[in-house]
């Protein structure tokens, strides 16, 4: 394991315990009704989020998914932004366009994301074609769930990566589910990309609910893509500990087992990782205290901001179809 | 933020889900009972809902027909494709109902191969926005083959797909697509609008030994209305008068024919007596119940959920415009959406949709 | 039956060879002089080919702007789709012009994200139908990307594809697919008719910072018409009236356009002068110029190389009898291809299609 | 190897020079332009078609690309049908309204073929699926090229076939060209699926040129997928002596050295079975003689059959969209 400096880890658990919070305080106003958006709360998956994108700078590009706030949050999409665009408000990220599935914040290198599954893949190669052509420096993280990995255009993707080396981390948010599927009704066996010749596509399994071992795992992947040596494939295994959609008490029940959440509870990577840098003295629990008041701080500012910001004006419902 | 705090706000928020649970997430309406438009139904008076009446007719044809199978996404699991599949798998076995990977395009092609092969699939997506990965199944292969083999072979086949409308479902879960399905020769399509035609059209598709499409709306979805047990095929090809009326004609599509509906009867107030046709199926298309009622009103509005250039009104039109141009003794009108995606604040989806106040003004307008 | 036997008919169909390579397999029409419509050329008389005029375009924007760059299957073989992109990757590079897998699904949203990230990337194909396989890239993403994040990003590129026809290519390869594209917002299409306009339009749509489906069609590919060696770009959503007339209006498409101006001609001789309009751009539309003719004429024939049912003669159509009702005097006329897949059989061919004639006959029936 | 009797190594050779021989046939009139229809010529991959449907029965079902000739001739697809397709008569196995690259003759399992590229994968995917619900004993082999291979659908068709078993072989045809291009300017390295674990997917790699490594690669497939144990995926590699299309004279020059073509003209697969045999006197010269004449024969009686015939009445067009 890398070693990293006390600030890089506290920064790891804050960004964790931020993602947390602010989906706790997501779902504990969903029922409210005025967020009339279809949320995809990533609470258990916070790991792969933050240890990804500790790892990037601001101007590297990142593409996302319909679970996409961690992805935005850890990349330093705009809080109020997001909120605001959960909310329907001009202020929105999106300008109140697109709703909870698709977040954008260009400022840090977040150009948007598809509710498409698997949609955001070739999107996020060509990012990674235009580095290349352009002879750029920067990367491009492409995030997507184990249902993705069930689409074609992901085969295709990467074919096209490995062919042209670029700069591309291909990031398998494997939660096991896709809806109420679990991945052994879509896929026999392990992804078969972790097969490939490792000069050609390096590739790599970590527990995605250990935010050291998403950081180290995708460490070695940026280099590589950094250094022109081409792209690769990281899967964390991770777990979505609420229903697929919406908040809680939402979930179906039915398609797993009280018993498989409560255990993957147990794992959760925020808790643990807490613990972890307690129990190593890395951190005090009165810095924990102060974390979570700086968030709750940064979060009633957020809602605030989202609820006095404007409705977009119906008569600029045409706007933005095209760049004129 | 331990995970022993997850559930913070549980309790203090109890009372509003219990409130609120049918609303949530709601891009169905519930429980709106259809006008008493059923002029098919003759003796059973039996009531169910628009997905009980599908989930009818599929447990009716796979009970007599062993090709019938079921796939989709989600087709096993607890709501059961709205419940439109629900607990089949339990009836029939996860063998002739089941869930499948997410590989549109490729599940296209397996159900194109194996109706080929003597079966009949079913194949259920829960919006039209996926079909988008599925167009070389479709349009090249399903819809061509019969064609481009003489006959030699033909797709047996239902493809199922259910609009999507408003709490910010947005630009990619919402798209109601037979705009572009209209245009594709060797497709049949199917968009029913009552509890009654979903069954009998559903029964109709699987009798039927060619690629048929079905869309469903959201919005019809928790209709309740008259449905007998008995099997029954109501015919593809052939619209239905859903209201008679001598000043204008609409023509209107899916959930909208209950809007015009609605809409008609408030213009009655003013005199004006519509006549709303429901076309049932707008491929194969009854042109002639189109063209006789414009022959009688000279008037002709045309309501489509889905885009507007190119798209179903633009065919009612040009086809009238073509075929019963002397009897039109005004401009047409078209309501559909604008062309643009849809936007995700619920103030723009309200600025987006069109519904029965357009249709009254336009009735209004046309007849005034 | 050893390979040295392979050649054994070589020479005896040598001759034969010579006399009949133009000919061979060839979907496109050789040599064909433009109809002298070229309105806009007033000084440079220089004639290019209309697969010339095409890399002339992309050769002086490739020059100046380094964000554009060429992708496809086959761009830079020694074809170099039919002309249009040949050689270009020896004066530009292989990394700027380069061949593609056969991937086309993902191949559109790399070149979406290539798009995102600052480059103007332009993908071509030589058929349309392939581009079934792009539908979710085309529709779900390149379409909708600006306006679902608000205008955050835009989207600027060029998806070329050019319609086969003819030879037996049957039904998977011989598709005009505008119909589909035309439904859906938020792609522009565009459609030349003649050299000048390919290279024009090709210039607009790559100032353009949006994306823009270019149909071409392999009926024009080898016409021969004037274009001048400089930079010029014509408007995307403004069509031309390519032959004046008081009696009826032909609103016509691609290749047709041509077609309807030689039956516009022959029409003339009895006494009927039909006023031929170029739309060039089918999306976004000049409504106008189509409403100012059916204005001036009264009557409209629109003729497309697409199908009919839901395609671009259904919009016009409708459009007009919406918008210019009140000076329509009869019955509008679509001509468009069949809705039937296309056959191979040449006879069937020949059937299938539509040309010069079925614009005239049109025109007699309807200024009779 | 496999021993196989002389009947069937007979066999093996006389149906590869058939399909040779109706091939040059095909080409050496093709300049009348009369066959008004793309013809994609195998010549130089005879063995490929032979060898794999050697082993198949009359049931079992075969899905072929626009290359499709070969793998037509070699199920038993009627002679006289092909011929008059390619004339566009009405007597064509797909009534003139195919054209070369839609084939069909559903009495010996072939049930058509698709011309756009990977398209007939999941078809015959889907075949499969069938078999196994209707609990038939016969198989589905699915024909295609290396080209079809960059294609999604391919992945999303093996793990279909995978996760349910399907009696499915897919043959990829790798003649390391899609029209122009060679293989190495569209994917890096082997293809990906030979990498799967052996259980989940029978892979192996056999030269395409010996008939008889491709007859026996396949036997070991046919008998996997029969007795349930699931599909297999064998590439054969081999070369299009022709140009992508049409006659030898179309052939478009500078994609590949005269060199290269002549390289593989040396190993075509017929002229080398043929000397095989004679070396090992299982046939000889005179059998051969025989051989030819009859082909000859059935050539001129099929050209002679599609000449004669009708066709399309043009009124018949709307015909077939719709199985009433
Ligand atoms: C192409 C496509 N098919 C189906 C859907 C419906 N859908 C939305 S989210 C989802 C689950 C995707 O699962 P996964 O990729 O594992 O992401 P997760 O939800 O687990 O984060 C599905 C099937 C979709 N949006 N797009
Ligand atoms: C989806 C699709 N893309 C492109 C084409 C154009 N095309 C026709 S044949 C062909 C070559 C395919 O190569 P391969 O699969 O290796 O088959 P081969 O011609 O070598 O037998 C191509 C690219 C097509 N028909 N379909
Ligand atoms: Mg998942
Ligand atoms: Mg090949």
């Amino acid at each position: 394991m890398m070693k990293l400096s006390p600030k890089v880890l506290h920064n790891l658990l804050f960004e964790m315990m931020r993602i947390r919070q602010v989906q706790l305080a997501i779902e504990s106003r969903y029922l409210e009704n005025e967020m009339r958006t279809p949320v995809h709360l990533c609470i258990g998956q916070e790991a792969v989020a933050v240890g990804v994108c500790a790892n990037l700078k601001n101007n590297d590009y990142i593409n996302s998914t319909h679970r996409g706030h961690g992805h935005y949050l850890a990349k330093g999409g705009s809080l109020r932004a997001l909120i605001a665009e959960l909310y329907g408000r001009e202020s929105g990220c999106s300008k109140g366009r697109g709703g909870s599935m698709h977040l954008v914040d260009a400022k840090v290198g977040h150009y948007g994301s598809s509710s498409i599954v698997g949609g955001g893949i070739p999107v996020g190669t060509g990012m990674g074609l235009a580095i290349k052509m352009q002879k750029k420096k920067n990367i491009s993280v492409i995030f997507f769930g184990d249902g993705a990995a069930d689409e074609g255009v992901l085969y295709e993707s990467i074919n096209f990566a490995v062919l042209k080396k670029l700069p591309v981390i291909f990031i398998l948010e494997n939660n096991q589910y896709s809806v109420c599927s679990h991945i052994s009704a879509r896929q026999a066996g392990e992804n078969i990309f972790h097969a490939m010749p490792a000069k050609l596509l390096m590739t790599k399994i970590v527990n995605g609910n250990d935010v050291r071992q998403v950081y180290d795992g995708v460490n070695n992947a940026v280099i590589r893509a950094r250094t022109g040596r081409g792209p690769s494939f990281i899967e964390c295994r991770t777990y979505r500990i609420r229903g697929h959609a919406g908040c809680e008490t939402q979930d179906v029940a039915g398609y797993r087992t009280v018993g498989e959440i409560d255990s993957w509870k147990e794992l959760c990577p925020v808790a643990s990782f807490q613990k972890k840098l307690l129990k190593n003295k890395i951190i005090t629990p009165n810095e924990i205290n102060k974390m979570e008041r700086k968030i709750e701080n940064q979060i009633k500012d957020a809602f605030d901001f989202a609820l006095r910001s404007p409705l977009p004006a119906p008569d600029t419902l045409p706007l933005y179809l095209f760049n004129e | 933020m331990p995970c022993g705090r997850l559930f913070p706000h549980r309790i203090r928020f109890l009372f509003i889900f219990l409130m609120s649970k049918n609303m949530l997430r709601s891009e169905t309406k519930q429980n709106i009972i259809e006008p008493s438009f059923n002029n098919e139904v003759k003796e059973d008076k039996r009531v169910l809902a628009y997905h009980e009446a599908i989930r009818e007719a599929l447990q009716l044809a796979m009970s007599q027909d062993r090709r019938i199978f079921i796939m989709g996404q989600g087709v096993d699991d607890p709501d059961g494709m709205f419940g439109a599949t629900k607990n089949l798998h339990l009836q029939f076995g996860r063998e002739r109902v089941f869930d499948t990977p997410l590989s549109e395009g490729a599940l296209t092609g397996i159900s194109v191969g194996a109706a080929l092969a003597g079966m009949h699939p079913v194949y259920f997506h829960n919006r039209p926005d996926f079909l988008l990965l599925a167009m070389d199944q479709l349009v090249n292969h399903a819809a061509k083959w019969s064609y481009m083999f003489g006959g030699a072979k033909n797709v047996p086949l239902v493809v199922w797909a259910c609009i999507g409308r408003g709490w910010g479902s947005a630009a990619q879960h919402s798209q109601a697509l037979q705009g572009l399905f209209l245009h594709v020769p060797g497709l049949k399509l199917v968009m029913p609008s009552t509890c009654y035609d979903a069954k009998g059209l559903m029964l109709a598709a699987l009798a039927d030994q060619n690629p048929v499409l079905i869309m469903d709306h959201r919005y019809n979805f928790n209709n309740k209305g008259l449905v007998p047990p008995k099997p029954y095929t109501v015919p593809i090809g052939k619209g239905v008068i859903r209201r008679k009326g001598r000043d204008v004609t609409i023509v209107a599509v899916s959930h909208l024919v209950t809007e015009a509906f609605h809409a008609a009867q408030e213009a009655a107030a003013y005199g004006i007596e519509a006549e709303v046709i429901d076309p049932r199926t707008l491929k194969p298309l009854d042109e002639e119940i189109i063209l006789d009622s414009v022959a009688k009103t000279g008037r002709l509005i045309i309501a489509d959920c889905g885009w507007k250039t190119g798209g179903f009104t633009a065919e009612i039109g040009a086809m009238v415009a073509e075929r019963g141009f002397n009897h039109l003794k005004a401009p047409i009108k078209r309501i559909a959406c604008p062309d643009l995606p849809m936007p995700a604040a619920y103030n723009l989806e309200q600025a987006y949709y069109i519904g029965k106040n357009d249709i009254k003004n336009a009735i209004l307008e046309l007849a005034r």
